[in-house]
């Protein structure tokens, strides 16, 4: 099976889907010809045309509202936002189109395009270069919101979101792109190829969306992560000599909150971790969520470990992210250490 | 500086300052003319019936009286539907309703003018496409009341109309969405070398929101098979046209700066409607690109059940309206014609009235808003997704369904 | 002293601040001549002039980023969105300038701009007329967010937010607007002179921001509300007949923490409430903070009554609305009724 | 249907399609024409420097060889200021960089055209308006570098300026947002009855969004006295100005439709562009309103640190841009004056190597990008507000500051 980077895992994902669906259309700012900034959409165009493949004026408003459109006529768009910072634009066609067409329209009318956009930072982008925009979008009903954490899942996932007959923001943890990153702003950079999740089938196949991922089986703390931080709580993990259980939460909405409640009743105690920021982050509706349900199972308060509430500071990206240290730290605390 | 406009309640109404061309006096482009050739289309007026209600000049389409009788009556039916619905709102039948009194010419002209395949994407104010295509008046009715008859299931506020069998997208509460999903939908029908065209509609004071201005980026680049309309019915709720920009350039001419060809024309002349929209139709048909119309009209009444227009306009600025009254003018040239007489129009106009009521009494017999004749209140939960997810059916049981 | 109600109130306020401080001005859509829809600007125009109250084209990133400019200029802009359902296409303004401006160029320029927008439903307006977007805000960093619920605080918190140096979303109960609406869709309807707080002074005065308010002191269990939903939580804790503290946050960010927890610590108990949709809404950013902060002295789990996770249904508003019967439901199951 | 670039990488490139008016042949309307009367000027391009380098025709500016002699060092400063922060980029000195090489014209002779006290809102493009208004290259240095000397404290990414005292607005990552914002800082100073005026400029692939829409709409409505530009350098990083809408009309003709006054000027033409500039800055300050104009340039290198243009676009189009370079063509004129000669301009470029070179090495004193010489860490939990909440007092302390 070829390896692959989470770039290349993506790619594959919409040029399966394109050869597989003659409705599969794929645009967005320098995605047609240059394959894009993160090259992601590399060779699309040439081997798809382009009529399937193409650049779109710098207009995320308008790259959503097309999307929605021929949505309608019935294509299935895959458009992207060339960094998460930039969706903004976009968010009224998002928010009030795209997540309420099936239900204005009790089902005649439907949004089945996916917006893939890299989020999140440790790439020296400041803040308009490193956002993890994911909370917001969890807060909108009729939107689904993915975030793999390997190129495995990067392919599966995608290819699940394209064939979702709903709105799905696929967000791209950016500083996986190229590798495992583990949180250490130092030292080497592993490479993909060293990770077992990077054999990656050339074909067709497809990883459920609401399914949560048990990355490493533990007995005592859950560590609820999704994208980079699925490898920083690892890396947190191994750091803090805790047995702890590692969950790749995969998607956000839906969310599996079985498999989420099974370990927390398990282990009774819970770290959240994520980059964005903390208030009203993601983190805080699985808090609210598993003290709800674990409530009697829980020995220690629920902490979040997540970026600062600042903007991501250039300079200081590596106070600003919630490395091994930080998580590890937290760890150990929750088993009363 | 902040534009004003002509009256405000208590001022004289003078409508003399506006320059309207004559009727016919408008020149009609090939069409496969170069849109940088017909900037002073934008700038001018087209008009066909003069105020005899002969149809003069080369826009003077070439159409029926059978064809221009059943716009008479479409025209009609959306008034009635309009008046019935209006008074329904006042009686507490419903929440909110808005007509398009005076502007009834745009749409159904409109919709005859394109092929029954072509997709529409309207605002609230285009009822009379639906009309005009032959939807149920008394589905339109169910929607209203959110009753029973609601294929919304009550989902939606009352005119926010959807019917993919009709080509009628999903009607957007946020101003201007549509233009662009338009303009995408058109790209869609273009590279699936299908030859079904879009076309969408705003009002004048929408053209402030950047849908407007994707969707003519993007029409423009692409050359989508869309025809993109404004209308300008002078108001924006209590902001006359002037508050967009209408008074510093027309709105036909913000095509011109995309490369679009654009016209102006006399909304409340059906046949110029009607022969501008083909051109466009047969022009984006030819792949030729998209066109931008202004219909340059008037709101004859409110904006809707919840203003009250003496507050910001002179009252009697609907009554001095230079261009007159769709319906009386569509009649009079149809008189003209020798292909009716006022006799046939009163008889047509109380048939129209009685056909309304009738559906009106049957809609009602499936509940008005409030008498909980609705859909069961579990499908509140459905449609959100594809398939309820956990959250959903767990709510949906605490709500007790 | 004169009664008001919240229009009348919020109307004070501005026209206090435009007297007081000719930087201060007034615009939006049909704000001038006509004095919005809501009328909340009415005499505005009049009274000082088309320079200082106008018109806008309906163009809400145009309307806050115009305001933001002359934010720099050092006017003190106070916008209107008709509805809050309507400010997504002002979105990236709000997130990516006025939230970063201060931060971004080290203080050297600010966005003292308040936003006013109506919220919430209970007026059959369907999706687009309803909704309760605020938990959106409380996400971006940089912002503040402010919800009234009585005259007296409307008028006192939106001279704060104006006089504020940070852009401040204020929302306003639409549902409030002319009575304490206590969430009964039958029955009559009272106006605001049944109650105390809709005597407002005709000057000036200030309710600070960050200050919650305990509206009613109760022993066995702490609600946590803001805007619409402090009537309904009050009419409930009535029904219930339990001895329910109920706090008015009256500013989400920054937030009363120091309130709320020695409430949540003195009864062990806490049900959120409000009108927004469920996941990630503010009920879980406050869920995930009671939790941390009162683990140890919470007997049982933290409940949240909310709008459903879906779009607000026009038919069946007042089965989505959270009204006081499911409000005092969750009360009497928070003290184990 | 797609737009295609002249030439993409191992395609012949030929500029020969392009239209350019003959130098001095565009007219020049009195400042208080009406917009109406002058939309050839939209088509047109406006050039003063013909090919033996004199200055000619109705645009050509009254501007002292003092004057153009400071305009002819900015650019050099900032051309060399350019080179070296690039390569300090390319040394790993810093994240990123991005030149505005063969565009320096715009920036510097629009910076001399105004007054100081006039605000502006530039794109990331224009580091030239700051050199040219004597802003310190040492702070400009501190910022690639996030180094102590960082006014901005290294919150932002590199060329990201910002200087209340020198009227510049805190750049954007967010392309366009400022092109609004200006068009409020005019009406504010309008209302305030203040004869400042704003400037603010995007670049071609930026007109597509929406706030350059919110702008033209506001800055007519309001007849706002601000200056708007439009940087058309052909690229939006690997998307050639077509995917713009370049091609079915000009940038400037967009100003057309809002009824604005718009110019289209060579933009390696300083003496053009201070013309234009200062022709819209009279019209501004006399309270005739905005004026859209089109800088027509060349982006002549990558688009910042992060591309390699040679794999989007033919290696040779910028040694083959029709118009020039900005610098070479000011000296051409300065020595055709008589006040210049090749000696002086090689002396002059040495002095300025030297001066930027020394500046480097004292802000690199002060540390790069990375070798922890920066501000404060828990600086960065401030400005977040105007007082910092309890949530940022305890993040801080978790963070161990
Ligand atoms: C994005 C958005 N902003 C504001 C509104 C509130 N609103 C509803 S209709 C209307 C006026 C629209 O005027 P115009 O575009 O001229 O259309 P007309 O009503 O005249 O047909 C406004 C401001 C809205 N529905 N959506
Ligand atoms: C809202 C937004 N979308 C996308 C980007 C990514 N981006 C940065 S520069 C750029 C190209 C801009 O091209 P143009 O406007 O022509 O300016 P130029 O770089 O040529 O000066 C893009 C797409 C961004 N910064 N902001
Ligand atoms: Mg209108
Ligand atoms: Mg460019």
């Amino acid at each position: 099976m070829p390896t692959m980077n989470i770039i290349q895992a993506v790619n594959s994902a919409m040029s399966v889907m394109m050869s597989r669906d003659p409705k599969v259309v794929v645009f967005g700012e320098d995605v047609g010809y240059f394959g894009g900034v993160f090259r992601a959409t590399e060779g699309l165009q040439r081997t798809y045309g382009k009529n399937r493949c193409f650049d779109t004026p710098i207009s995320e408003g308008g790259i959503v509202g097309a999307a929605i459109g021929m949505g309608a006529y019935g294509l299935r768009p895959v458009v992207e936002i060339q960094f998460a910072d930039y969706i903004y634009p976009a968010f009224d066609q998002i928010v009030s189109e795209a997540a309420r067409l099936r239900y204005r329209s009790a089902g005649d009318f439907t949004a089945p395009i996916t917006i893939r956009t890299p989020y999140g930072g440790g790439i020296f982008g400041g803040q308009t270069h490193s956002q993890s925009p994911e909370g917001l979008f969890t807060h909108v009903v009729g939107l689904k919101v993915v975030i793999p954490s390997t190129p495995y899942d990067a392919k599966g996932l995608l290819i699940s979101s394209i064939e979702d007959g709903d709105p799905v923001i696929f967000l791209e943890p950016k500083r996986l792109y190229t590798g495992p990153f583990e949180g250490y702003s130092e030292g080497a950079v592993k490479p993909w190829s060293v990770h077992p999740a990077s054999e990656v089938p050339e074909g067709y196949y497809r990883v459920p969306l609401g399914q949560a991922n048990v990355v490493r089986e533990g007995a005592d703390v859950t560590v609820l992560a999704y994208g980079t931080m699925v490898h920083v709580a690892l890396a947190a993990t191994r750091d803090s000599g805790v047995d702890a259980e590692v969950i790749d939460l995969r998607s956000l909405i839906p969310l599996d909150v079985e498999t989420i409640v099974n370990s927390v009743n398990k282990t009774g105690r819970c770290v959240i971790v994520h980059e964005a920021t903390r208030t009203s982050g993601f983190g805080a509706e699985l808090a609210a969520i598993v003290q709800q349900q674990c409530f009697y199972n829980l020995e220690v308060p629920i902490e979040r470990v997540t970026g600062w509430d600042t903007p991501y500071p250039h300079a200081f990206e590596w106070k600003y992210f919630p490395g091994p240290a930080r998580v590890a730290e937290a760890i150990r605390q929750a088993v009363g250490g | 500086r902040v534009p004003e406009p002509p009256a405000r309640p208590g001022e004289p109404v003078d409508f003399s300052k506006l320059k309207l061309s004559d009727p016919g006096s408008v020149r009609r482009p090939t069409v496969d003319a170069a849109a940088g050739s017909m900037h002073d289309l934008a700038y001018g007026l087209i008009r066909v019936l003069n105020d005899d209600g002969e149809a003069v000049g080369p826009w003077a389409p070439s159409v029926s009286s059978a064809v221009l009788l059943d716009g008479l009556r479409a025209m009609m039916r959306t008034r009635a539907y309009d008046d019935r619905m209006y008074r329904a709102q006042r009686q507490g039948k419903t929440s909110f309703y808005l007509k398009c009194t005076g502007e009834e010419a745009i749409a159904v002209a409109q919709a005859f003018a394109l092929e029954s395949k072509d997709m529409l994407f309207a605002s609230y104010r285009q009822q009379g496409l639906l009309i005009a295509r032959g939807y149920p008046i008394l589905k339109m009715m169910g929607q209203v009341y959110s009753n029973a008859l609601d294929p919304l299931k009550g989902r939606q506020m009352p005119v926010m109309y959807s019917s993919r069998e009709h080509g009628y997208f999903t009607v957007s509460g946020n101003l201007g969405t549509q233009f662009i999903q338009a303009v995408g939908w058109a790209m869609a029908s273009a590279l699936s070398a299908d030859n079904r065209i879009a076309a969408s509609w705003v009002g004048d004071g929408t053209t402030a929101e950047g849908d407007f201005h994707y969707a003519l980026t993007f029409a423009a680049v692409y050359r989508a098979p869309v025809i993109l309309n404004v209308v300008n019915n002078q108001w924006a709720i209590s902001s006359f046209q002037g508050i967009a920009g209408g008074e510093e350039a027309t709105f036909a001419a913000r095509g011109i700066g995309y490369g679009l060809p654009a016209l102006r024309v006399d909304g409340n002349d059906f046949l110029a409607v009607y022969a501008a929209t083909q051109w466009a139709a047969q022009r984006a048909r030819a792949n030729l690109g998209a066109t931008l119309i202004e219909h340059f009209t008037y709101r004859a009444e409110g904006h809707s059940t919840s203003d009250d227009p003496t507050r910001y306009r002179a009252v009697d600025e609907a009554s001095k309206w230079p261009l007159g009254d769709p319906i009386e003018r569509l009649k009079t040239h149809l008189i003209k014609r020798g292909d009716w007489s006022q006799e046939r129009q009163e008889a047509l106009q109380d048939e129209v009235t009685k056909e309304i009521r009738a559906i009106q009494r049957e809609a009602e017999a499936s509940g008005t808003l409030g008498a909980n004749m609705t859909h069961s209140p579990k499908t509140m939960f459905e449609d959100v997704y594809q398939d309820m997810d956990w959250r959903l059916q767990r709510q949906r049981q605490e709500a007790g369904f």
